[in-house]
């Protein structure tokens, strides 16, 4: 197998590699995929949609129905991932570690034993792989978590002028969110931030996409035509399309969000959403 | 005089894959593997695609790694290759 | 020749396709064979309605859908077709009738899954006997492929499943690997496929690759029985007996010659055929045939088993008719269709009625049974002599033709094998009717209670032997469409 | 508003499919209606696009309102119209049909279920709809992640089958998406008319066979041919039966529609045939396929299983039909993209049925089936017929181009493996109608009692089947037109 | 040395990316553990991208990010050779996004292949069940 393996790898690379002579230089201004499309979006695109940033503009504007189903395509995973792990567990089908906080006592409830119930102030609930309390590391996160947000709030909004956009701020709000759940415990940001919102939330996100695209397609214009939301919000064509851009990334941002703490819920508890990272 | 800089962290790129594949323990390789990532955003915003490179950096690096340990803390470590 | 559009033909073939899924619903056996009665009977009356104007000279086309460009599922009626439409059409009436005699005496199970395919089995005759085209011809030959398999499997024990397995194996194969590939050269050469009276080829291949087409036709419609291709007939007999009967006296197996036929008229062209000498093949391929299976037939004891070897023989007949290229050759062959099927299915129902009365199935048991049934006995008595070709019966005709045929195309050859088979024929029939009436009491294996037949299967089988009585004094129409067919093939001008 | 319904095609099934997965949390009696609802939508709209194409020829929509090479365009043409409505059907009826299952099987992820398979869904659509080389990257990302989950959670080994579907799909996918880069490095476009505009050019152009080569590799890992079969029979008969039924039809045929798009759209025709060298391999490629399909077939002793090679061998007929490259051979294999789909629709639900009456798909299990199951068997051997290719049903008429294609291709290797499977079909289905016809045997002469009582499965998924059947024989009874009035019109003056 | 930097330089990415593909696709095939095979797949995704971002790379040129007044008014000024091309790198922001999507279900199914098998090595797994069709 890994002999097979080696030499169709070696054959396929060989093929390749050889076949590099006649690609155009690395770095080359004059190659065809410099010359022939790419021109037109640098020099008319900021005057089309009024974002400086042309990564932007191409991404949520020009080839905007890419980046919904790019959209899209997280959400499905995390249906996905949700639809193959989640289990659901009632109480008492395996123990359960508590601590004590008067006594400081741990105490193993084997299962089907009577459990506190989960808002109780003297027992707290433990993972049975116990980490001792790292109160270090707890208070660092809950410093630094809320100007983590603020700075995907700001890559978010920003998208337009500078690096970043919907995509990259929705993945640092997530961060944020499971940066809390392991520096904390997953109970307890799924308490925050639940299941269901983050699933709702998720299909919200990619429907503020979709359904932006479906109101222009409802005003006349063509799908995703951000031109139409002109009258809408009261601008010209071209703030038009550079509003319609901030909307789409706003949704970009919350589906994106949502769905990769919805996929770290249920990898980091395989499913159960009982005990985590 | 980029070049240099470039190729440079391209080699390292290629190194910390392999090292990625070779290392016998998953959350070791884990780690290695946001480490490649890491390296892999630094190429591409050497090159301009600073998009790229952003989105790797907290993709690739980020949330790729915390899923990928999040799979080994609940199967093994141990692995045969 | 006019050409009148209609759809009868399409109707001649859907009646009894419409009337399965109401044997399906039917509520009692009765209102299921009344069905089955009617179905026969309105296709009889619609192919009836057709003769006149076939027999005007005239035909009858009709285009279904266009399924490949210039390519239809289309349906012309002319003399031929006509022939063999009005033969099956007509004995499934008198089988239907037969069957559900038989089929209630032996109290067989599926009754209804027994009519259904039945009637689906006579659609697709009629399908191939109307067909237009090659396509067409196929499409139904292989649908009475299908349709007969629970019919031949119909007892569902380990004998009736490995005949099932023989019958589908042969047939399906052959058609599959032979008959498709063989359309398939020609479509690509041609591009067409309607029947022409003088074929379609015009010289589109050299003389050995039509030698191979030819060929691959003769064997690929294994229905026709030539030899090798025959062993499915003796298995398939484990079928009841009415349809041995309809089927492998008439239906099926002559749905085979009669595409070999089709073929050889009207895709080949006889002109062409003879001017390459291929029809002698074809003609030395069938003698062999009649004169080792008449020779099987001598060996076998049950009665079945050698009536089908018999047939096997006199299938080619047909295609020896046929093959001779000679008007009266053809006309012969043509019409041993016809008359073969009577004295053949007379023959059947004969056996079934023995089965059923006395539960016998070979030969040496039915020493003396003549005399316990009178009727049924005389009518294999007819039914035996029109086989093997002695007037005052149907099958002297088509005999005589054929031997005028070997003669026409001085090939003498020929009448020795017709002459030599017709002497088997008598030697593996006569036996039995003798011993069937003269045998001494203490000879005769007989105790009393062995009595005639029910009515029900005793009508039809008197029926069929008084018409091959008939058809000698007079055979029409049969035998003016067969004329009229070789006048159309033979008059018409080379292409 | 008619203007619009190439967009409708993929917002109607997208935003449905997050009101399903909503209403998975919030209300679950809703999800199946809406779900039912949405396909009939959007195979009502795929049906009249079909109606505009043939009045008034193909339909260029621009996404966003930007003209072909700056923008994403959605074509809608004589080839894909077509299939367009053939993938919706097919869809839209296995869901019908697979509606008891369903409910009984995910009672709990009911909402995400039903999202994930219109998500596959719309995914199809969209690559059978584009006319942009990367959209459609996305759009096979979108249907093949969908489609690993449906098949997850199936029967006991599902996950590691998915999961090296999903290994086999990224390779496949992304080897797509690298031969789009070559494209994109030799002609510096993505829209699939600017890069055919550009070919004549770039006749000579060594980056772009590489590309043709890498693109098809990626494809043919995706459509299973022959050597890269592995993943598909694990996959699809360890499924649950209800995504079977979506998936196997859909996902092959729809990638042999994205190879015909790639090689006559993107790089046209006479470019994809220059080099006969490569014809030649990939044509024995499928008769290597179509034959080790149907020899497996004959190994399998699970119904399911058998069908997944029959598959395998039916890709062999259509990749090698179109690498023929004569007009023949093309119009043979975009005719049995939509007659196979038919096909393998019918056996799937089918077998579907059957396992939802008996349990298990066994052969030893089938034993007395036409007795207790007539109806579904009716479909089942209707679908059997055309697989083996017995007029008048569309399975010969498809055959029928292929094999003339290769006759006229001089490609005789094909034309007999062709043939060859024909046979071994027919041996296949007979061995089963065999079991099936015979009850376990009573001894003595057969006349023993009638046959076991009829159980047939529910209505609901009996009557999809049956339409599904006779969808075969009405496919089969108009090839003539879907030839001449579609497929002719589709193929590019360049071929012989 | 600094006059044969360019000469590697040309093509040395193509190298690269083709390097790193074929380390992906080997530990695919040839790899025995699940989530070694899935570290290897992002590899090979991510070598694509690699190869994708080297096209866009022109010398000489600075960020897509247009420095005009931005009020629209950078027209006729604005040099295309001045600029990076933007398309490929937002096609691979969108292959990013695959990946990690392809990577988390992966994971998903590796966790559930887990659960059942309670292992990881492929070979283990077919031996286990090659044991169950045995009985």
């Amino acid at each position: 197998m890994r002999l097979l393996a080696l030499i169709a790898v070696v054959l396929t690379g060989g093929l390749i590699i050889f076949h590099t002579g006649d690609l155009p230089d690395f770095g080359d201004p004059n190659s065809p995929a410099s010359t022939h499309l790419s021109p037109y979006y640098l020099e008319h695109g900021e005057g089309d949609t009024h974002a400086p940033n042309i990564v932007s503009a191409v991404l949520a504007d020009y080839r905007g129905f890419d980046t919904m189903f790019e959209t899209t395509v997280v959400f499905a995973a995390g249906l996905a991932c949700f639809f193959l792990l989640r289990r659901k567990t009632e109480p008492g089908d395996k123990p359960r570690m508590y601590r004590h906080l008067p006594t400081g006592v741990t105490l193993r409830i084997k299962s089907g034993g009577t459990f506190p119930e989960e808002d109780s102030t003297e027992f707290r609930r433990m993972d049975s792989h116990f980490v001792p309390h790292q109160i270090i590391i707890k208070n660092t996160c809950r410093l630094v978590i809320p100007f983590i947000q603020v700075f995907a709030l700001y890559v978010v909004a920003h998208g337009h002028y500078s690096p970043g956009g919907g995509f990259q701020g929705g993945v640092l709000l997530a961060a944020a969110i499971i940066l809390y759940a392991i520096s904390h415990d997953l109970r307890r940001s799924i308490h925050r931030f639940s299941e269901k919102v983050a699933a709702l939330s998720g299909s919200l996100g990619v429907f503020i996409y979709a359904g932006a695209g479906a109101l222009c397609l409802l005003l006349g214009a063509n799908f995703l035509n951000y031109e139409a939301l002109g009258p809408l919000l009261g601008v010209d064509a071209v703030m038009a399309r550079s509003h319609g851009i901030l909307i789409i990334e706003i949704g970009v941002a919350l589906a994106v969000m949502a769905v990769i703490v919805w996929i770290y819920y249920n990898l980091s508890s395989a499913g159960k959403h009982d005990e985590g990272l | 005089m980029t070049t240099p800089i470039d190729l440079m962290i391209l080699t390292l790129v290629v190194i910390s894959g392999v090292g990625a594949l070779a290392v016998k323990d998953l959350l070791g390789a884990a780690i290695v593997f946001s480490a490649y990532s890491f390296l892999m955003c630094l190429a591409w915003a050497i090159m301009g695609a600073v998009d790229v490179a952003f989105t790797e950096a907290a993709v690739g690096a980020g949330v790729s790694t915390v899923f990928c340990v999040a799979a080994v803390f609940h199967t093994t470590r141990r692995t045969k290759d | 020749m006019e050409l009148l559009y209609s759809a009868k033909p399409l109707a001649a073939i859907l009646v009894s396709f419409f009337v399965v899924p109401i044997i399906f619903s039917a509520r009692s056996e009765n209102v299921r064979e009344a069905w089955t009665f009617v179905a026969a009977l309105l296709k009889f009356a619609i192919v009836l309605s057709m003769l006149p104007f076939i027999l005007k000279g005239g035909q009858i086309a009709y285009t279904v859908a266009e399924v490949l460009p210039g390519l239809a599922i289309s349906f012309k009626v002319d003399a031929f077709g006509m022939l063999f439409a009005l033969v099956s059409s007509s004995l499934w009436i008198v089988t239907s009738m037969y069957s559900i005699g038989y089929m209630r005496t032996l109290k067989e199970h599926g009754q209804t899954r027994y009519y259904a395919c039945f009637a689906l089995s006579l659609s697709a005759t009629l399908g191939v006997a109307f067909a237009g085209n090659l396509l067409t011809l196929y499409l139904f030959y292989e649908m009475l492929s299908f349709a007969t398999y629970p019919l031949v499997s119909h007892h569902q024990d380990r004998e009736a499943r490995s005949s099932g397995r023989k019958y589908l194996t042969y047939i399906l194969g052959a058609s599959i690997a032979l008959v498709l590939p063989a359309m398939l050269i020609i479509y690509s050469q041609t591009g067409t496929f309607e029947f022409a009276p003088q074929g379609f080829m015009n010289g589109a291949f050299s003389q050995s690759t039509m030698t191979v087409l030819l060929l691959m036709f003769v064997f690929g419609f294994a229905k026709a029985g030539v030899m090798p291709f025959h062993s499915w007939l003796p298995a398939a007999m484990v079928a009841p007996t009415p349809v041995s009967a309809l089927l492998h006296a008439v239906a099926v197996v002559k749905v085979g010659v009669f595409c070999v036929a089709r073929v050889i008229t009207g895709v080949f062209g006889t002109k062409m055929l003879a001017s390459m000498g291929l029809g002698t093949i074809v003609c030395y391929i069938a003698s062999f045939t009649i004169i080792v299976s008449s020779i099987i037939a001598l060996s076998q004891d049950g009665l079945k088993r050698r009536l089908a070897f018999s047939t096997i023989g006199q299938l080619s007949y047909i295609i020896l008719g046929i093959a001779l290229l000679s008007p009266s050759g053809m006309t012969g062959g043509m019409l041993h269709i016809a008359m073969h099927a009577f004295g053949k299915i007379t023959l059947f129902f004969c056996a079934g009625a023995i089965y059923a009365a006395s539960g016998i199935k070979n030969i040496s048991q039915m020493v003396g049974i003549g005399r316990r049934m009178p009727f049924t006995m005389t009518a294999f008595l007819l039914g035996s002599l029109s086989v093997i070709g002695l007037p005052p019966l149907g099958g002297f005709i088509s005999k005589w033709n054929l031997v005028i045929g070997t003669l026409e195309s001085g090939q003498i050859f020929f009448l020795f094998v017709l002459l030599a088979s017709s002497l088997l024929n008598a030697a593996y029939f006569l036996p039995i009717c003798y011993k069937a009436f003269f045998c001494t009491d203490e000879e005769a294996m007989f105790e009393r209670k062995v009595n005639e037949v029910p009515t029900w299967c005793l009508v039809p089988l008197c029926i069929t032997a008084t018409c091959s009585v008939i058809f000698f004094f007079y055979p029409q129409p049969f035998l003016q469409l067969a004329k009229m067919t070789v006048a159309t093939i033979i008059g018409a001008p080379m292409p | 508003m008619t203007q619009h319904f190439p967009a409708l095609l993929i917002i109607v099934p997208l935003l449905s499919a997050l009101a399903v997965s909503a209403m998975g949390w919030i209300d679950r009696r809703w999800c199946f209606p809406l779900a039912v609802a949405s396909l009939g939508g959007a195979l009502a709209v795929s049906v009249s696009l079909l109606v505009q194409v043939m009045a008034a020829g193909p339909i260029v929509y621009q996404m966003a309102g930007w003209s072909p090479p700056i923008g994403i365009t959605y074509v809608i043409d004589y080839l894909n119209a077509p299939v367009l409505v053939v993938v919706l059907a097919a869809a839209f009826l296995n869901l019908i049909g697979a509606k008891v299952r369903i409910e009984a099987e995910f009672e709990e992820k009911l909402g995400a279920y039903l999202a994930l398979y219109i998500l596959f869904l719309s995914g199809m659509v969209g690559i059978v709809a584009t006319g942009d080389a990367f959209n459609l990257y996305v759009l096979l990302e979108i249907a093949s992640l969908t489609g690993y989950a449906l098949i997850g959670l199936g029967k006991e080994r599902a996950p590691l089958s998915s999961l090296n579907y999903l290994f086999m799909g990224t390779i496949g996918a992304s080897f797509y998406l690298l031969g789009i880069g070559y494209i994109y490095i030799a002609t510096g476009t993505l829209n699939m008319a600017d890069i055919s505009n550009m070919m004549p050019q770039l006749m000579g152009s060594g980056t772009l066979f590489l590309a043709l080569i890498i693109c098809m590799t990626g494809l043919f890992v995706k459509m299973a041919l022959f050597p890269m079969h592995g993943w598909l029979p694990n996959a699809y008969s360890n499924a649950p039966s209800a995504s079977a039924g979506l998936i196997a039809p859909l996902t092959t045929k729809v990638m042999v529609y994205a190879m015909v798009r790639v090689g006559l759209t993107i790089f046209t025709p006479e470019f994809t045939f220059s080099r006969a060298i490569l014809s030649e391999t990939i044509v024995w490629l499928a008769v290597g396929a179509i034959v080790a399909g149907s020899l497996l077939a004959l190994m399998q002793r699970r119904l399911s299983r058998m069908l997944t090679y029959v598959i395998v061998a039916e890709v062999g007929y259509m990749v090698g039909g179109f690498w023929l490259g004569n007009k023949t051979g093309i119009t043979g294999a975009t005719l049995h993209i939509i007659n196979d789909a038919a096909m393998t629709l019918t056996l799937f639900m089918a077998v579907s049925t059957i396992t939802w009456k008996l349990g298990s798909d066994k052969f030893e299990d089938l034993k007395g089936l036409f007795g207790k199951m007539p109806f579904t068997m009716i479909g089942f051997v209707l679908a059997a017929l055309a697989v083996i290719g017995i007029p008048p049903t569309c399975g010969f008429f498809s055959k029928w181009y292929l094999i003339t294609g290769g006759i006229e291709a001089g490609q005789w290797g094909f034309v007999v493996a062709l043939l060859f499977s024909s046979l071994v079909n027919a041996v296949l289905f007979f061995r089963i109608f065999e079991i099936a016809f015979f009850e376990p045997f009573a001894e003595g002469h057969g006349h023993h009692g009638h046959g076991p009582a009829m159980s047939e499965a529910p209505a609901s998924m009996v009557a999809p089947l049956i339409i599904a059947a006779l969808s075969l024989i009405v496919l089969g009874l108009y090839t003539g037109d879907i030839v001449t009035k579609l497929i002719q019109l589709a193929i590019p003056a360049g071929i012989a | 040395m600094t006059d044969l930097l360019p000469l590697i330089a040309a093509k040395y990415n193509y190298w690269i990316y083709t390097i790193l593909m074929m380390i992906g696709l080997y530990a695919m095939i040839a790899k025995n553990n699940l989530v070694k095979k899935i570290i290897g797949m992002n590899i090979f995704q991510t070598a694509i991208i690699l190869f994708y971002v080297s096209i866009a790379y022109k010398k000489g040129a600075t960020l897509p990010i247009i420095m005009g007044d931005g009020h629209g008014g950078g027209h006729g000024a604005i040099q295309a050779a001045d600029y990076i091309n933007p398309l490929p790198h937002c096609l691979m922001l969108t292959a990013i996004v695959v990946s990690v999507a392809t990577l988390g279900v992966a994971l998903a199914l590796a966790i559930k292949i887990y659960r059942q098998y309670g292992t990881l090595e492929e070979d283990d797994i077919n031996h286990q069940i090659r044991m169950q069709a045995g009985q």
